[in-house]
C-alpha cells in the first residue's frame, strides 16, 4: 500500500537467506521492536545483488536501500559476500556522481544469531533515512517509470 | 516478622527515582550476593548492601531511607568492580544517600555532621582547612573529645596550620554552592 | 496466470497486529490474484485443505502464503500446493510474522506492510516457472570432526549403520573431556570404564577409519559429495611402528613438557603416551620440549624404541577423503580462571579449576587418586566449590549458563568425602540446576549424606592467610558475609566454544553464535541440523551439555547421517542458474567467479559457451551479477523476477 | 640518560597543606628528581572529595569541574593529582560531563564552564609509565636494599577499572614494579585494594580502627617491615590513627606508613629533610637505618680491595 504518509519512508532491504534474513527472523522471534519502514526482498546471497537493483530501487524513488549479508569468511557460499563487498563498495562512490545522496545506501553484516544487532541496524538506518527525509528523486523524474530487464530474460532456458 | 503487602507497600516511583538518578536498572541484579561478599563496611552495616539492592527491588523505600548502610558506605567500589551484571551499585548507594538528605532521613548524625563541616570549610575558604573542619564537627557535635588522643601526636609534626589558606577566588566558590540551593539543591 | 493469496492468522500471533482480513481484501486488487482468503492457522491439516481445495476449485496455477519465514514452513507449503497438483515451486511466502506482526505494534502500519510483502510475493510469483529437480548419487561415507563421547557416539551409531566413517580428532588419543573425569553424575560410574570399551569399539570398527593427532584443512563440496583436506601434525613417530610399550616415555630425559592431559598439574616427558587407556596408542614428541629438536642432539627414544619407530624429519601430511557428510563434535574448552583477579586463579597454587580437581580424584592423575594439593602435597581438610566461575556473568562476558557445573560439583563434594572421610566441603553457589533424571535428588545426596555445607551466595575474594585460603563470600540466606579457611579452593570454570570453532565453521559454511557455539538450524525442532545441507551438529559445540545429552545428539546426528545416505540418490535444488547460449560470449567470467566450479566451458557449433553443471551449482547467483551479457539467470531470482519486487514497492 | 623533559598540569589537593605535606613535598622532589615538570593549577579549589558525591553528583562534578576548566586555560591535556580521591572525583566529573546534559547542569554552577577534555592522571600512573621503570631503575642511586615492604594502593587507586584505567584492579603492580626496581623487596599483600576506613576516621573512628587494623596485622603478617601508599587519607589512618588500630586489634604494631614518593625520592638521593620522614608519625628510623646500613655494605663490596 502507499507509504503511510507522513509516518514512514520508503526503505528496501535486500538481504541474503543465510544470515541475514535469518537474523531479522531472530530479532522478531526475539519480539526486538523495529520501525515500520523497511522492505525486505529475499536474494540466497548478498553475491547475487546487483548494483544496478540499488539503483533501480533508488532512481525507481525509494528513500533508502539496505543491503546485509553474512559476516565476511562466514558466507554460506564461501566467497559471495566478498563480491558483494567489492561490488557495493565501488557502487558507494558512484552514487554521488549520480546525483544520489550516498548516506541513503548502507550495506551490513548481520549474522543469523544477531538478533539485537539487526534491531540496531534497521533502528539507526531508518533514522538516518528519516534524517534525510523524503528522497528529491519522485519530485524530479516523478514515479519510476517500470523497471524494463536490466538485461537478460525472465527466464534464461528460453 | 509481618508481611509485606506488595500491592501496598511497593513504591513505583521510587524504583524509577533510584534507576533514573543512578542510571543503573535495578533489574539486572540476581542477588548472587557479590556486593555484600566483598563489602569491607558490612560489619557495621544494619542492612547488607545486596539487601539493599533487593529492598529497592521491591520498592521498600521507607526501610531503605531509615537505613543506616548507605551512611556508612566509604564508596570503595569494591561492589561496582565486581558486580557481575555491571551494575554500579555504589553509585546506587550514594543515590539513596541523596534521597535520605532531601528526605530528611539521617541515621548516622556525626557522619552527616563531619562531611557537613567539610563541605563548610570548602565553601568558605575553597580548600579544606582541617583544623578548622574539625573544630566546627566538635561544635555541632559537642564531641569535644572527638580524637584528642591524636592531638599530641600530630600537632608537634607541624602538620595542622592554625590558620586556612584561602583561594582567590572564594566568593566564586560561594556562588557554586549558592546556585546549586537555589536550584532546590540541599546540603 | 491465476494466483491464490492465503493470509495467515497464526493464532493471535499474526492476527494481533494484522488486520489478515484487510490483507487478503487488498490483495484481490493485485494483478493475477483471483482468489485471497484469511486462515486460521495455514499449516495445520485444515489449513493446507483450504489450499488444495481453492487451488482445484479456482483452478488456480500459483500460490502466495502469508505467513511465518520460508525458513520455517517453505517445505510444508511447497508439499501442499505438490498435493494439489501443482508444481511445487510455483509457490512463494510473504513472512508477515518474524518480519511484521512480531516486531511492531502499529496494526495500521503492520497491515500496509503485511499487503506490501504479499504485492512483492505476486509479483515474483507472476514470474516463476515450474522446476524439477535433477538427481545425483551420493558418496556414502561420514566424516565426524571431534573424537569426544559425542563424537564418538556419532561415529559408532554410522559405522553400526553400515557407514563408512573418517573420524579426526585434533589430539593424540580420542575420548575427549570425558575421558578426564574420575567419576559421573549422578551414578558415580567410572568415566574409563564406560567410556574405555567405546574407544576400544572405535580403533576395532572395521567401518571406522581414524584420524589422531589431525585437523581438518580445507572442506568443499556439498552436500552427498564434499571432497575434504585433512592434515596429519607431525608425531615424529611412526605411527605404523609404534606399539605404545611406553619405553621411550621412561628413558626421555627432558621431563618439563606441558602436561595437557593432567590440565597442566605436574609435568610430562617431551615425547608421551597422554593417559594409559589413550586411543590410539602412539607416543608423540612435543618439540617445545624435545632436546633433539631444541639442542639438536639427544636421540634417546630413537636408542632405545624397539621397533625403530622414531622419526625427528617426520613432516605435516595431507591426506584426502570423499565423504557425504559431516559431523561437527569439537565439543568445549574450559573458561579461563585467571580472568578473576580476586580468585588469584593461576596466582595461588591451591585455587585450582574443576577439571584440574578431577586429575586429582583420578587413579590415573599425576597423584594416582590421592587427593594432595599443588602447594605443598598435603591433604586438604577443607575444601570449598566456587560455582558460576565463568558462567552466568556478564562483567566477563559469559552470561548463559554452562549447565552442567552445579552437578559435577555435587558430584566432587561427593567424592572429596569418599576419598578424605574426615574433610569438609563447602559449596558456594548462585542457584542450584539439576534438572534430569535424578539429577536433584544426587544434589540433595551431597548435602544430606554426605554434608557438604551449601552456601547461598558468590565469592568476592580468595586470599592466603599462613597456609590456608581464606574465601570470602556471602550467604544471601542468613544475610551475612561467610568466610572459609580452606586448603583447597576448586573453581567451577565455565564451558566455553572450543578453540577455533569459528574457523572451522567458516570453513563448513555454517554459522556460530557470538560466543563462538555453532548454529542449529532450528532451536526446538532441528537441533542437530545447520543451515547447511549435510552438516551436523553434536555435543558441546552446539552449547554447553552434559554426558547423556551429547551421547544423545551423537547418536542424533548419526540418525540425521543414515536418513540422509537411505535415498537412492540426492535430489539438487533447481533453484540454479541457466545459461541462455544466444545471450553467452563465453567469456569465461562466470566460470572464474563461482565458489563451486560448477561453471565449465564448452564448445557449441564452434564457439565457446559457459555451461552449468546442475547437480553442482549451488544457487548462489554470484555468475548471474558476473556476467556482463546477462546471459546467466539465476532460476526463481532471476533479474527481472527482483526487479520487479523493487517496482512493486517503488510504484507507490 | 637526560630524557626529554615531561610537563604536566599539577593538582595537589588539599591535604597536602595539612596532613600530607610530606607526600606533597616528596611528590615534587621525586618529580624534579626525574625530570617531570609539575606546573601548579592556578587558585585551585577542593575538589569535594567523598563530602561532596554524598551529597549530589552535579554539585560534585562542578567543584572538580571548575580545577578542570583552569587546567583547559593552561592548554594542558592532563592533569596529575597524588591523592586518588582528588583522581577519582576529577575523572568521575570528566566521564560524566561528556554527557552534553549532564555537563550543561554541571556548568551552570560554574562561573567559568567546563568544555569536557582534560585527562586526570595519578602521579604514581605518570611515574610507572610515563617516566617508566627503565628510567626509575637507571635514575636510581642508592638501592632501597634490606627494606621489606607490604605496598598498599587504597580502594579507589585502580577502582572502578573502567573508570580509572590504569593497572589491575583486583592486584595492581605499578607501586610493587617501582620499588622492585628500586631494590626494594616486595611482599606479597593480599589485601592491596581493601578499604582503610576511608574519611570516617572523625565521625566513626571504630570503622577506620577496625579497617586499617586488619591492613595493618595482614601486613605485618605477610613479612612486611613498613607499609607504602599513594593515598593521604589511608596514609593518615594507617599511620596516625596505628594506635587506634592497635587498641581495637590488641596487636602491637609500630609500623611504618611511608608514602611511595619518600621512598622513591630516598633512592633517588633526595635528602631525607626534604622527603618529610620526621612527619610520620610512626618513627621510620629503624627502617631507614637498616636500608642505610645494607648501602654501605653494598658500597664496601663493590670498592676494589676491599675483598681481602
Amino acid at each position: 500500500m502507499p507509504v503511510l504518509a507522513g509516518k514512514e519512508l520508503r526503505i528496501v532491504g535486500f538481504l541474503c537467506n543465510w544470515c541475514s534474513y535469518g537474523g531479522a527472523d531472530t530479532a522478531g522471534v526475539g519480539r526486538f521492536t523495529q520501525p515500520t519502514d523497511l522492505r525486505i526482498v529475499r536474494v540466497p546471497c548478498s553475491g547475487r545483488i546487483d548494483p544496478l537493483f540499488i539503483v533501480k530501487t533508488l532512481l525507481g524513488g525509494a528513500d533508502g536501500v539496505l543491503v546485509s549479508g553474512c559476516h565476511p569468511r562466514d558466507c554460506h557460499y564461501a566467497s559471495g559476500n566478498f563480491y558483494a563487498r567489492r561490488r557495493l563498495e565501488v557502487l558507494k562512490g558512484m552514487l554521488p556522481i549520480m546525483g544520489i545522496d550516498p548516506g541513503r545506501f548502507e550495506y551490513t553484516w548481520v549474522s543469523a544469531s544477531e538478533g539485537q544487532r539487526w534491531q540496531h541496524v534497521v533502528t539507526t538506518f531508518t533514522e538516518q533515512i528519516h534524517a534525510l527525509g523524503a528522497s528529491p528523486v519522485k519530485a524530479v523524474l516523478g514515479a519510476y517509470p517500470g523497471a524494463a530487464p536490466s538485461k537478460g530474460g525472465d527466464s534464461a532456458a528460453a | 516478622m509481618d508481611v509485606v503487602n506488595m500491592n501496598a507497600s511497593y513504591d513505583a516511583d521510587f524504583v524509577a527515582k533510584v534507576q533514573e538518578e543512578s542510571e543503573q536498572n535495578l533489574s539486572l541484579c540476581y542477588q548472587c550476593g557479590n556486593c555484600t561478599a566483598g563489602c569491607p563496611l558490612n560489619f557495621v552495616y544494619d542492612i547488607p548492601v545486596s539487601q539493599i539492592m533487593r529492598l529497592a527491588q521491591a520498592g521498600q523505600k521507607e526501610k531503605i531511607l531509615r537505613s543506616h548502610s548507605m551512611w556508612l558506605c566509604a564508596t570503595c567500589e569494591s561492589c561496582t568492580t565486581r558486580c557481575p551484571n555491571d551494575i554500579d551499585v555504589a553509585r546506587v548507594m550514594d543515590v539513596l544517600r541523596h534521597m535520605a538528605r532531601r528526605e530528611g532521613y539521617v541515621s548516622e548524625k556525626a557522619v552527616k555532621t563531619f562531611w557537613d563541616s567539610f563541605l563548610d570549610s570548602v565553601r568558605k575558604h575553597g580548600r579544606v582547612f582541617e583544623m578548622g573542619l574539625v573544630v566546627n564537627y566538635v561544635l555541632k557535635t559537642g564531641r569535644v573529645w572527638t580524637d584528642m588522643d591524636l592531638a599530641p601526636k600530630l600537632m608537634p609534626k607541624g602538620k595542622l596550620s592554625l590558620t586556612p589558606h584561602p583561594i582567590k577566588g572564594t566568593e566564586e566558590m560561594e556562588k557554586i554552592f549558592k546556585r546549586f540551593e537555589e536550584q532546590g539543591g540541599c546540603i | 496466470m491465476k494466483i491464490g493469496v492465503f493470509v495467515c492468522h497464526c493464532g493471535s500471533n499474526i492476527e494481533g497486529t494484522v488486520d489478515t482480513a484487510a490483507v487478503a481484501r487488498t490483495a484481490m486488487d493485485f494483478p493475477s490474484v483471483a482468489y485471497a482468503e484469511d486462515v486460521m492457522y495455514s499449516c495445520s491439516e485444515p489449513g493446507q485443505d483450504s489450499i488444495i481445495n481453492a487451488v482445484r476449485e479456482k483452478g488456480l496455477d500459483g500460490v502466495v502464503v502469508a505467513s511465518c519465514t520460508p525458513r520455517m514452513h517453505e517445505p510444508t507449503f511447497r508439499r501442499a500446493v505438490e498435493r494439489a497438483g501443482l508444481n511445487r515451486y510455483m509457490l512463494e511466502m510473504a513472512n508477515i510474522r518474524e518480519h511484521v506482526s512480531w516486531i511492531g505494534k502499529d496494526r495500521e502500519a503492520n497491515t500496509n506492510k503485511a499487503a506490501d510483502l504479499v504485492r512483492i510475493a505476486v509479483e515474483k510469483l507472476r514470474r516463476n516457472r515450474p522446476l524439477t529437480p535433477k538427481s545425483f548419487d551420493i558418496t556414502r561415507r561420514v566424516m565426524v570432526i571431534g573424537g569426544g563421547v559425542a563424537g564418538i557416539q556419532a561415529a559408532l551409531d554410522c559405522a553400526d549403520g553400515g557407514i563408512e566413517v573418517v573420524l579426526v580428532e585434533k589430539t593424540s588419543s580420542i575420548g575427549g573431556k570425558m575421558s578426564k573425569l574420575d567419576k559421573t553424575f549422578p551414578t558415580v560410574d567410572c568415566s574409563s570404564c564406560i567410556l574405555g570399551p567405546k574407544m576400544v569399539d572405535v580403533v576395532q570398527h572395521p567401518k571406522i577409519t581414524l584420524y589422531a593427532y589431525a585437523e581438518v584443512e580445507e572442506i568443499s563440496g556439498y552436500v552427498g559429495n564434499f571432497d575434504v583436506k585433512i592434515r596429519k601434525k607431525a608425531s615424529y613417530v611412526d605411527w605404523s611402528k609404534c606399539t605404545g610399550c611406553g619405553l621411550c616415555l621412561e628413558k626421555c630425559p627432558s621431563k618439563k613438557s606441558m602436561d595437557y592431559f593432567n590440565e597442566g598439574l605436574g609435568t610430562a616427558p617431551a615425547i608421551n603416551i597422554p593417559f594409559p587407556q589413550a586411543i590410539p596408542k602412539k607416543a608423540v614428541i612435543d618439540a617445545g620440549f624435545c632436546r633433539q629438536f631444541i639442542k639438536g642432539k639427544c636421540g634417546v627414544c630413537a636408542k632405545v624404541c624397539p621397533s625403530g619407530a622414531i622419526d625427528y624429519s617426520q613432516q605435516d601430511e595431507i591426506v584426502e577423503e570423499k565423504i557425504g557428510a559431516v559431523v561437527a563434535a569439537t565439543g568445549y574448552d574450559l573458561f579461563d580462571i585467571s580472568k578473576y583477579g580476586e580468585y588469584g586463579g593461576g596466582r595461588y597454587p591451591d585455587v585450582i579449576t574443576s577439571l584440574q580437581y578431577e586429575r586429582l580424584l583420578s587413579a590415573s592423575g599425576p597423584t594416582g587418586g590421592h587427593i594432595k594439593r599443588p602447594s605443598d602435597g598435603k591433604e586438604p581438610k577443607t575444601v570449598v566449590f566456587v560455582q558460576c566461575v565463568g558462567s552466568r556473568d556478564k562483567s566477563v562476558d559469559r552470561p548463559y549458563c554452562s549447565g552442567f557445573c552445579c552437578m559435577y560439583t555435587a558430584k566432587q563434594a561427593i567424592l572429596t568425602k569418599d576419598h578424605i572421610p574426615d574433610s569438609q566441603s563447602y559449596v558456594f553457589y548462585m542457584d542450584i540446576r539439576a534438572p534430569g533424571k535424578l539429577y536433584d535428588e544426587f544434589t540433595r545426596r551431597a548435602m544430606e549424606e554426605y554434608g557438604a555445607r551449601y552456601v547461598r551466595g558468590r565469592v568476592a575474594m580468595i586470599y592466603p592467610k599462613g597456609d590456608k585460603w581464606v574465601v570470602r563470600g556471602a550467604d544471601t540466606l542468613m544475610g551475612t558475609q561467610m568466610e572459609v579457611e580452606a586448603d583447597l579452593v576448586v573453581l567451577a570454570a565455565g564451558a566455553e566454544a572450543a578453540v577455533g570453532s569459528p574457523q572451522l565453521a567458516e570453513k563448513l559454511r555454517i554459522s556460530y553464535d557470538k560466543y563462538g557455539y555453532f548454529m542449529e538450524s532450528h532451536p526446538k525442532l532441528r537441533p542437530v541440523e545447520t543451515n547447511t545441507a549435510g552438516v551436523y551438529l553434536a555435543g558441546c559445540a552446539q552449547g554447553p551439555k552434559d554426558i547423556p545429552q551429547s551421547v544423545g545428539q551423537g547418536s542424533a546426528a548419526a540418525a540425521k547421517v543414515l536418513g540422509l545416505f537411505s535415498k537412492e540418490k540426492l535430489e539438487s535444488d533447481p533453484q540454479i542458474s541457466q545459461v541462455n547460449l544466444t545471450r553467452c560470449v563465453g567469456c569465461g567470467k562466470c566460470e572464474i567467479t563461482c565458489p563451486f566450479g560448477a561453471i565449465h566451458m564448452i564448445d557449441f557449433r564452434g564457439q565457446p559457451k559457459a555451461e552449468v553443471i546442475e547437480t553442482v551449482c549451488q544457487g548462489c547467483g554470484i555468475c548471474t551479477v558476473t556476467c556482463p551479457q546477462g546471459a546467466v539467470q539465476l532460476e526463481h531470482f532471476t533479474d527481472n523476477q527482483i526487479l520487479a519486487e523493487v517496482e512493486a514497492l517503488c510504484q507507490f | 640518560m637526560h630524557m626529554s623533559e615531561l610537563s604536566f598540569a599539577y593538582y595537589p589537593g588539599c591535604s597536602g597543606l595539612g596532613t600530607s605535606k610530606e607526600y606533597e613535598r616528596s611528590t615534587r622532589a621525586v618529580c624534579k628528581a626525574l625530570f617531570v615538570k609539575l606546573v601548579d593549577v592556578p587558585d585551585w579549589s577542593c575538589c569535594g572529595s567523598t563530602p561532596a558525591h554524598t551529597v549530589d553528583h552535579v554539585l560534585s562534578a562542578a567543584l572538580s569541574a571548575r580545577n578542570l576548566a583552569k587546567v583547559e586555560a593552561m592548554s594542558h591535556e592532563t592533569v596529575l593529582t597524588p591523592c586518588p580521591s582528588c583522581l577519582t572525583n576529577l575523572r568521575t566529573a570528566n566521564h560524566r560531563m561528556e554527557k552534553p546534559e549532564f555537563r550543561e547542569r554541571a556548568n551552570k554552577l560554574l562561573d567559568a564552564p567546563f568544555k569536557g577534555a582534560v585527562e586526570a592522571k595519578s602521579i604514581l600512573q605518570a611515574l610507572r609509565e610515563d617516566v617508566g621503570l627503565k628510567m626509575i631503575a637507571a635514575s636510581t642511586i642508592k638501592p632501597l636494599k634490606g627494606l621489606k615492604v607490604a605496598p598498599y594502593y587504597g580502594c579507589i587507586m585502580n577502582r572502578p577499572p573502567e573508570l580509572m584505567k590504569f593497572d589491575d584492579s583486583e592486584n595492581p603492580m605499578a607501586m610493587d614494579d617501582i620499588l622492585t626496581a628500586m631494590g626494594a623487596e616486595v611482599v606479597p599483600f593480599p589485601l592491596k585494594t581493601e578499604c582503610c576506613g576511608g574519611s570516617f576516621g572523625v565521625a566513626r573512628r571504630d570503622v577506620v580502627a577496625e579497617l586499617s587494623g586488619r591492613l595493618l596485622s595482614v601486613a605485618k603478617r605477610a613479612g612486611a617491615e613498613a607499609m607504602v601508599t599513594a593515598c593521604p587519607l589511608c596514609q593518615m589512618n594507617l599511620d596516625l590513627r596505628q594506635g587506634q588500630a592497635a587498641s581495637a586489634k590488641q596487636e602491637t604494631f609500630d609500623f611504618p606508613v611511608f608514602y611511595f614518593t619518600q621512598l622513591m625520592g630516598l633512592a633517588l638521593g633526595v635528602s631525607e629533610a626534604e622527603l618529610g620522614f620526621d612527619k610520620l608519625c610512626v618513627s621510620p628510623g629503624r627502617v631507614l637505618d637498616a636500608i642505610a646500613a645494607a648501602g654501605r655494605v653494598a658500597e664496601r663490596e663493590s670498592t676494589p680491595g676491599s675483598q681481602a
